[in-house]
Parts: structure tokens; C-alpha cells; sequence
């Protein structure tokens, strides 16, 4: 299968490749991810309990608590962390959050990755450049 | 991002190395968001609490502090704060720390972390509601605040600036006076974004947080204008109502024309936006969000009843002792208030809080047991007045909720069963 | 005045003879007023304490109170307040009473006033800033309060409706849930009359209470329009300077385009009315109110400090203590700082208290010495950073008083003179 | 000398006569007047020092605190209060006060009676009707 490529903007710099989970819903941290096992707990989610630790995570972005970036920074600290994040919403919790879990992440895409993107597929995340490579599973 | 010269003086090092830090923190940040500049702030509202898991992994407070607090790899020595800063909701009531399952080691510890605060200036509201106690911004004033709900609050109701900031940009704020100039600090970010049209009566606080609720969840994170309201709400009501919108969704703010400080009408509150949608809350849309919010109760059996999040102010406590006085709570039921020390305080020197006690109830502060990650021990079922906190409890420890008005949590404190309906 | 079929039961005694007594009083001011009707409220702030020569004339708290705070020569039996209401300032600090030239008796009595007003389910905010303490009304509420600078920043600041009541009307109103519907409950009564332009720079607490008073002398009781800020004030800035402008004059209501509640613009400040007057505050006119303020002080020798009128905020408490730390004030001078308890509770919680205490100062709470009409024994000569207690202590208790800064008053404490200039 | 006749609105009724005591200037009552010797007490008001028990307060308005009515209802009680009161500016400290007085008080007249009536003057209230009758001195 042919690689889509996505144009988008640097919110943090790296490059890393990996598997992705993708969502159309916004995530929230505090009350929304557990920073230990690095999963979603918001029973109301439709991701409810997947694991993110170690994927591309593909979403619209940060909803609720504003210890949004506390819970990723803890993830990280305990090595269960995104390995780079891809969102639609810029908000400050989203952009302190990238920043503190310290994975590349992209923003501001010419199309919208949660529709490209599908949970399973290969996805190479230039922050840098605000590239972002999509290898369909 | 421009920075001013003594934005640049603080960056390379002139103000020590905390304060450097504390600025490079603020450019990433800034970056990321790619703000074109940062704004100057007296008035910010963080969050420098450190758990046991975090002092054993750091061995210090300024440790703990530098990484957790500012993201510096480098620790730092904290300086007393630049600005006016209040430090936030913290994970448990000194007072009752067994309760919330910690121990005296996680007591002292909590003790010294106040003293850590108190000598850097921070001041100890340990609240999510600074405006009850004494913060209360004014409009235009450019803030750094946590809390997704006091956020809404001094945003909407007051017509203050702020994001929702995290625990390691409020810091750096603490440090350097500074917080990018970005989303709500910028005027014409705060222009109404969605219309909302309510169709039914919003007359109680339940209502509201239905309202609230509901909207949130529609409108996510833009900023939605609330029409025909017929009745003033009281503080309140519109603390629970911002609170559910950002529980629900990620609103930083709203507009209610006549209510809200920004918005005497709907032109203000629409600016030179045209409404993308139009969105309406009718009796379907009520009982659609009331479903929601009580989809994770099953069993009626209640043995824990939670008010006061938002942390209650003194007229909650007011209204609810009226409820409760002369009648006890159900053996076997845990029923816990929560306040800000200063409203506690008020609460014991009216004789409220005895009255609370007489039901066989506890007011508690400084925390909740969403931010804390507690509950009474072996409960399973939680009544609420709620909507973020039926929102939020059930993630954080498994407990089912159920939602509904104030004296129907205290009919299910008084009969151990739940029988609230819309 | 008409009446509505609730206000008539209660007229009629169907409620009781309480609140048909106090309903009486509201009917008497109503029509003395002039107003059409009555509005309902659930805020308000009043003034309940008894003195001891009051006491010893009518020998109860109910027949105190049934004279003094509604009118009525019939004594009556005080039930509990229907809305909620709090207690403003009061004569004295139970903890320092002796400082006031008060006795254990009239201690005991306080302590007795309080329990009473507990009973009425009256909230002991004790200060004339319930604003600070958890009473932050929400824009559009109607209330009833007292407490001219109290007014004049919740109709401002916040928005809410209030006249300036008195001890008569608002303890009506707490026990009916009614004012009149008049002055600042009508919208279109709190549009403004004067536009002064503001010509020269305000930026300090200082110049915010100079640029209040001379407004108040010069607008009285109507409502002005500032124009020209330059700098957004920070909450204590604009509540010193409302509460300058209530004491030089009669003001219960400004505008300030972008930073009042009502007023996104100069349109909305005046709406339908054009200004009767426009009035300049200039480098001239800042000098003039410097002297008029400064004008009852002769001797330059300090004895007094008095700090927190309207009542210290906690950041003006944190800056303070930044001012005093390290320091020690000169023998014979009292340095006396008042807040609300609850602002005090926070300060001891922060160790500021102490800082005070070290510097040889004492932080008082639930008084001021112009409502209580007390002064350090002996003293002669007060310097304060405020243009209030300024301007009503020398009435009060013959003191000579000089208006200045913060710093300036610190200073004034460690020197024992003053040297406070423009 | 001829009389002045006055019309106005009634603030509060009954019908005294007795000798006026004038001012162009609002009165403070919480800092402003002595409720138990009832005089004036603001060291910055032009009537400072001057007695008004017993006499027909003429004045501008009321201005300051909301201990207003407070002072004047405490100076009826020690009988100190103002016979009557005529003023300019209705506010509700004033209203209240003049209620809580109870002496028959009248506004909103036809002439400035700070203009008309000059301190000495026998003055006339009849508040239910609100008529000043001024008799020069
Ligand atoms: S922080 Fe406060 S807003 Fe609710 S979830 Fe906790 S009581
Ligand atoms: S009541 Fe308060 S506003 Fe000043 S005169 Fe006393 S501190």
C-alpha cells in the first residue's frame, strides 16, 4: 500500500515511528488516562481501556481537568507515554501536555488524521517538520 | 516568539537559575502553541503537591518540584514566587487523611509540602474555588489558572483572561510573571463560537449542571452562547454550570447575555462571528444528558454521598443544613461535604458545621476525592449534586454514580437508596 | 406601591408577626422612596450588633433589634433569615478587645450577638468585603446590601443590584426575601451621568484612591464614566478606589469601559444619556484631592498605622509582609492591619501573620476602627494607604490623619514620622 | 416679610414648624453627625460643629456609608433628631433614614429650598401634603 502524507504544523520537535491508535474523540488526562499503566479509563470513552503506552496517538484533542499535563508527564516518568501524538484541537493543555511528555507532535494537518489514520497502521512522525507519514496496516 | 528584553534577561540566567528555567519552560510552551508572545500576569493559580511515589522518586521538594513543576532536568533551588499565586485543590484534608486511606507518613509529608508552599508565598487557599476565598480577578485581567472550572468561571462570569493552564506552566508563571499571550487572552478569541438555544426551564442547580453537561459535550472545547435564560442564576448554580461544560468538554468559556461580563447582549457576545451551529437544549435534550450522567449507576443501594464540587460555598452549607437539621444520616452511609478551609472555617463559626455532624456527616477541605483518588473505604455506590463529579469519580476509583439535586442526595443519605428521577 | 399576593400575606401577618413587621418597614420605605413595587432578593449583607447602651435600654437582643433593625416599636421574636444574608463589619476584634477600649463585658456581649445571629442562620462574615469571603454575587442579581464601598463594587465590579441600604432595610429583607424595586435595581438608573477623563497616570493603589475621592466630591451620588485607563487595575486597586469615591461623596455606581461588569465601551456606560459633565482628573487635580486628604494631619511624629480599609486582601497582605519583612516597627507606634477572618485564617495558615507579629504589628479581624470608633490608646497622629479611613477617622475619634502609599505607611511605622509626598 | 411656599413629595408624613438650619452640601451620617448630642461631625462639611436637634434640616442630600439611617434612627432615640428634614436628592440611605427618623420629610420640590431657605428662617413641613411654608427671619 502507497503512503499518505499529512502537511501539518511543529508543536514539538523529534521524529519517531510507530503503531497508531486512533480516536475521534477529544481525551481528557486527569480523570481520563491512568499515568501508571498509560491507558484510557474514562468509562465513557470509546477507546475505554486500550493502552496508548508506546503508540502514535491520533486524536482531536484535550478535553477537561487542567491536569492534563500532569498526567502525561507522569506517564512519561513511568515510561508509559505516547511515542508521539497527532491532534486536531490546539489548546494550551494539549500544547503544555506534548511539550512536558516530551514526544514529537504534530497539529494543523491538510487533513484530518483521525479519519486518515486507523488504529493498526504504521505512522512516522516528523515534528520537526510537521510531517506526518502514514503507512495503512 | 518575540520576547521582550527582560523576557530575555530572565532566559539567560540574570534572574537566577530557577527563573531561567522556569522561562524556558514558558518558550517551549509558547512554541508549541506558537503564541507570538508572552503576556505579563500578577495573578496565578497552580498546583505543587507531592506525593509519596514522587518524594521517593525525587528525594526533594525542589526535586520533585523541578521536574513535575517547570519540566527541568536541571534541579533548581525555588525562590519565594514574583507574582500573587494560590495554590489549587490538593489530594487530601489534613484532618482526615485516614479517611481518604493515607497515612501519618503521607500526613507529615503533606504538612512539610504546606510549609514549602507557605515560605515561597504561594498562598494556601488549597481550593478549587480562589473567587470564594478571596481571588477574585477582574475583568481584563490577564490570569494563569488551573482547574478547568474555575477557569470557566473567572473567564465567563468575571471576564478575566486565562487558559487552562497545567501544574508546570502555572509554576513558571509563579516564577517569571509571565504566560504566553495566547487563546483567551486574545480578545477576539473570546467571541462566541456556537449558539444554544434553551427550550425548557433552567431554573434550579441541577438544571444547570444538565445544562452545562450538555453543552460541553456538544460544544467541546469553542465557546458557546447560552440564549433565553429567564432566570438569574446565583453564583452557585453558574459555578456548576461552567464546571459540567468543562467536564463534559473542554469549555474554557461561554456567554450568557445580561449574565456573563463580557456579553450585555447577543451581538457582544457573537462579536463579528457568525454562530457555526445552532444548538437547542429542550426537555428531550434534559433528559438525554440525565440518562448520561446516571448510565453508570445501577444499584440503588447508596453508601456514599458526595456534595460540594465545585467546593461548596456558605450558602450551600446554608441550604443544606436546612435540609439535614433534626433528621441522621443511614447507618452505613458515608456523607462527606467539601469546602475550601475559609468557608469551613466560616461554617464552624456559624454552627454549620455541627449541624453537618449531628446528621452524621463530615466537612471536609482542601481537597475532593476526584483530585485525591479516594472514596470511603468499601463503598460502591455514590450519590451526588454533581455533574463533573458523577462525571469524574467513577473513572478515578470504580465507584457507580448517580446524580441528581441536593435534597435528593440527602433523601438517599437518610434512606440509603437512591429514588432521584428528572 | 403595589403589592403582590405574597408580600400582601406577609403584610397581613400570614407569615408571622416577624415578618409582617419587617414588611411594614419595607411598605414605609418603598413609598418614602417613591418606588413602584418591591423586588425579590436572596442576598443580603446587613448590620446586626447590639452595643451595650443599647442593650441596657432595651434589655434583649429581639427588642434591641426589633427597634433598631426594622423600626418596630412592637418587640418581636426573631426567626430564622429566609435568604441568605450575611453580618458585615463590627465594632470590635473579639481576640483584641482590650485594644478598643472594650471590656470582657462588652466581649461577652459580641460573642452573645454572634451565637444570636448563628441562630438567624446570619453568616459571621464580619467585614465589609463579603466579596472576598465567598459572597461574589453573579451580574444581574438583586441584592441587598450595606456597606457603601461593598455597594458600590458589586453594582460595579460585579454587576449585581443593590442600593445602599441600612441596618433597617436589609434585616427587612432578610427575614421577607424583598427590597424595594428602585435606584440601582432599575436599569436604566445605572447608566452613567459624568464622563471624567482621566489625563494624567494611574497606576498605584495610591493614585486609585485619589482619583475615588475626587470623583466622589465632585460627581456625589450619581454615576461616572472613566475614561482612559491606561493599566487594568487589580481588585484591590478598584476596591479602594470605589470605596474612596462612596466616602467623598455618595457614588453606589461607575463605569470603567472594559473593566466594569456593564460597560463594554462608553456606549454601553451611558447608553440613552449624554454626560451632564465632563470632568478632567489631571496632574492638578491629583495634587488638589493629595491635599484635601492630607489636610487634617499637622504633626508629622506617627503613632498609628492603620492598614485594610476596605479590609486587607490576602495579596495585599502577602505584599505587605514582602514590605515588613525583617524590619521592626518604632517603639509607640501601633501598626494595626484588618481583614475578614477567613482572610486572617489564610495568613496565619501562610505564616504572614506572624511575619506582622515580628515586625511588632497585629492583624485584626471583624472591625475597623472607624466603624467601632476606636484608636490605640493615646495615639494622636495615623498614617493610612487608605482614603476612607482617612477621610472618616479624624470625625471618628479626633485623630490627625495622613494618606499615603503602602510603602510610605511602612515606613512611616519604622521612622515614627511620616514623609509620605505625591 | 411674606411667605415662601414650597410644593413638593412627601417622604414621610406629620406637619412641624420650627427654625431652619441650611447647607448646600450633602450630610454623612455613619463620620458625619454625633447621634448622641446631634450635631454635625465632619470636620470637612461647612455646617461642622452645628447643632441640628430640634431643628428643620435643610440640605442637599445624604452622602457616605450606609450607617445613615442608623445615626439619625440612634439620634431619635435620644432625642436629638432633626424636627424635619428637606432635601434634594432622594437616595435610599436618605430615605430610610428620614423613615427611621420619623419626621416628616419632603423632596422633589419646585424651588431648591437650599437656595430659598437660609439657616434661621421659620420653616413650615407638612410632610403628608409635602408643602414647605419659609417665613424669612
Ligand atoms: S477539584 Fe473541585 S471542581 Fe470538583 S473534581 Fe474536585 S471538587
Ligand atoms: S467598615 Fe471597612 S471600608 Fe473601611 S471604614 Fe471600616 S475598614
Amino acid at each position: 500500500m502507497g503512503k499518505i502524507i499529512l502537511h501539518g504544523r511543529k508543536v514539538v520537535g523529534g521524529c519517531v515511528e510507530g503503531e497508531a491508535l486512533v480516536t475521534t474523540e477529544t481525551i481528557s488526562g486527569w480523570g481520563g488516562i491512568d499515568p501508571k499503566e498509560g491507558t484510557i479509563i474514562d468509562l465513557r470513552h470509546e477507546l475505554a481501556g486500550e493502552k496508548f503506552a508506546g503508540k502514535v496517538l491520533v486524536y482531536q484533542g484535550a478535553k477537561g481537568s487542567s491536569g492534563w499535563s500532569g498526567q502525561f508527564h507522569e506517564a512519561r516518568l513511568n515510561n508509559v507515554a505516547p511515542l508521539a501524538m497527532v491532534f486536531n484541537e490546539t489548546t494550551t493543555k494539549i500544547a503544555l501536555g506534548a511539550v512536558v511528555t516530551r514526544v514529537p507532535a504534530v497539529t494543523d494537518l491538510d487533513q484530518d488524521p483521525t479519519k486518515v489514520i486507523a488504529t493498526g497502521d504504521w505512522v512516522k512522525v516528523d515534528g520537526d517538520n510537521g510531517i506526518v507519514e502514514v503507512t495503512k496496516k | 516568539m518575540y520576547l521582550r528584553d527582560d523576557e530575555k534577561a530572565m532566559l539567560d540566567g540574570k534572574e537566577g537559575l530557577a527563573v531561567q528555567k522556569a522561562m524556558e519552560m514558558l518558550v517551549r510552551y509558547g512554541e508549541a502553541l506558537g503564541a507570538e508572545k508572552l503576556v505579563d500576569t500578577n495573578n496565578v493559580g497552580g498546583y505543587m503537591i507531592a506525593d509519596k511515589v514522587q518524594m521517593e522518586r525525587f528525594g526533594s521538594f525542589n526535586k520533585v518540584f523541578s521536574e513535575l513543576s517547570i519540566d527541568s532536568d536541571t534541579a533548581i533551588e525555588f525562590p519565594k514566587v514574583k507574582v500573587g499565586s494560590c495554590q489549587f485543590e490538593t489530594p487530601m484534608d489534613p484532618d482526615y487523611y485516614h479517611l481518604a486511606g493515607k497515612t501519618k507518613e503521607d500526613y507529615d509529608l503533606y504538612q512539610k509540602n504546606m510549609e514549602f508552599l507557605a515560605n515561597m508565598g504561594i498562598q494556601l487557599m488549597c481550593t478549587c474555588t480562589p473567587y470564594q476565598v478571596g481571588n477574585v480577578p477582574v475583568k481584563g485581567e490577564h490570569c494563569a489558572w488551573m482547574e478547568s472550572s474555575a477557569v470557566v468561571y473567572i473567564n465567563s462570569v468575571l471576564g478575566a483572561r486565562t487558559n487552562c493552564e497545567g501544574r508546570e506552566s502555572t509554576t513558571s508563571a509563579m516564577l517569571t510573571g509571565k504566560i504566553p499571550y495566547w487563546g483567551y487572552h486574545i480578545p477576539e478569541n473570546r467571541l462566541g463560537t456556537h449558539l444554544v438555544e434553551v427550550e425548557c426551564d433552567i431554573k434550579t442547580a441541577k438544571d444547570w449542571g444538565l445544562l452545562g453537561y450538555y453543552v460541553g459535550k456538544i460544544v467541546q472545547d469553542k465557546v458557546p452562547v447560552i440564549n433565553n435564560i429567564k432566570h438569574n442564576p446565583a453564583m452557585d448554580m453558574i459555578k456548576h454550570f461552567g464546571a459540567a461544560a468543562a467536564s463534559a468538554g473542554g469549555i474554557e468559556m461561554y456567554h450568557i447575555p445580561g449574565i456573563t461580563a463580557e456579553a450585555n447582549s447577543l451581538q457582544d457576545a457573537f462579536g463579528k462571528n457568525k454562530p457555526r451551529e445552532l444548538i437547542t437544549f429542550g426537555k428531550k435534550e434534559k433528559e438525554e444528558t440525565y440518562e448520561i450522567l446516571n448510565s453508570i449507576g445501577k444499584k440503588t443501594e447508596v453508601d456514599f454521598v458526595m456534595l460540594g464540587c465545585p467546593h461548596y460555598s456558605i450558602d450551600q452549607i446554608w441550604n443544606l443544613c436546612k435540609m439535614i437539621e433534626g433528621k441522621k444520616v443511614k447507618d452505613g452511609v458515608n456523607f462527606w461535604v467539601f469546602a475550601a478551609q475559609s468557608i469551613k472555617d466560616l461554617a464552624v463559626r456559624n454552627g454549620f458545621e455541627k449541624i453537618i455532624n449531628d446528621f452524621g456527616g463530615l466537612l471536609m477541605r482542601d481537597c475532593c476525592p476526584a483530585l485525591g483518588r479516594f472514596k470511603p473505604e468499601g463503598s460502591t455506590v455514590m450519590a451526588t449534586d454533581s455533574a463533573k463529579q458523577g462525571h469524574y469519580l467513577p473513572n478515578m476509583t470504580g465507584i457507580e454514580a448517580w446524580y441528581g439535586s441536593t435534597q435528593e442526595c440527602v433523601d438517599a443519605a437518610v434512606t440509603g437508596r437512591w429514588g432521584g428521577k428528572l
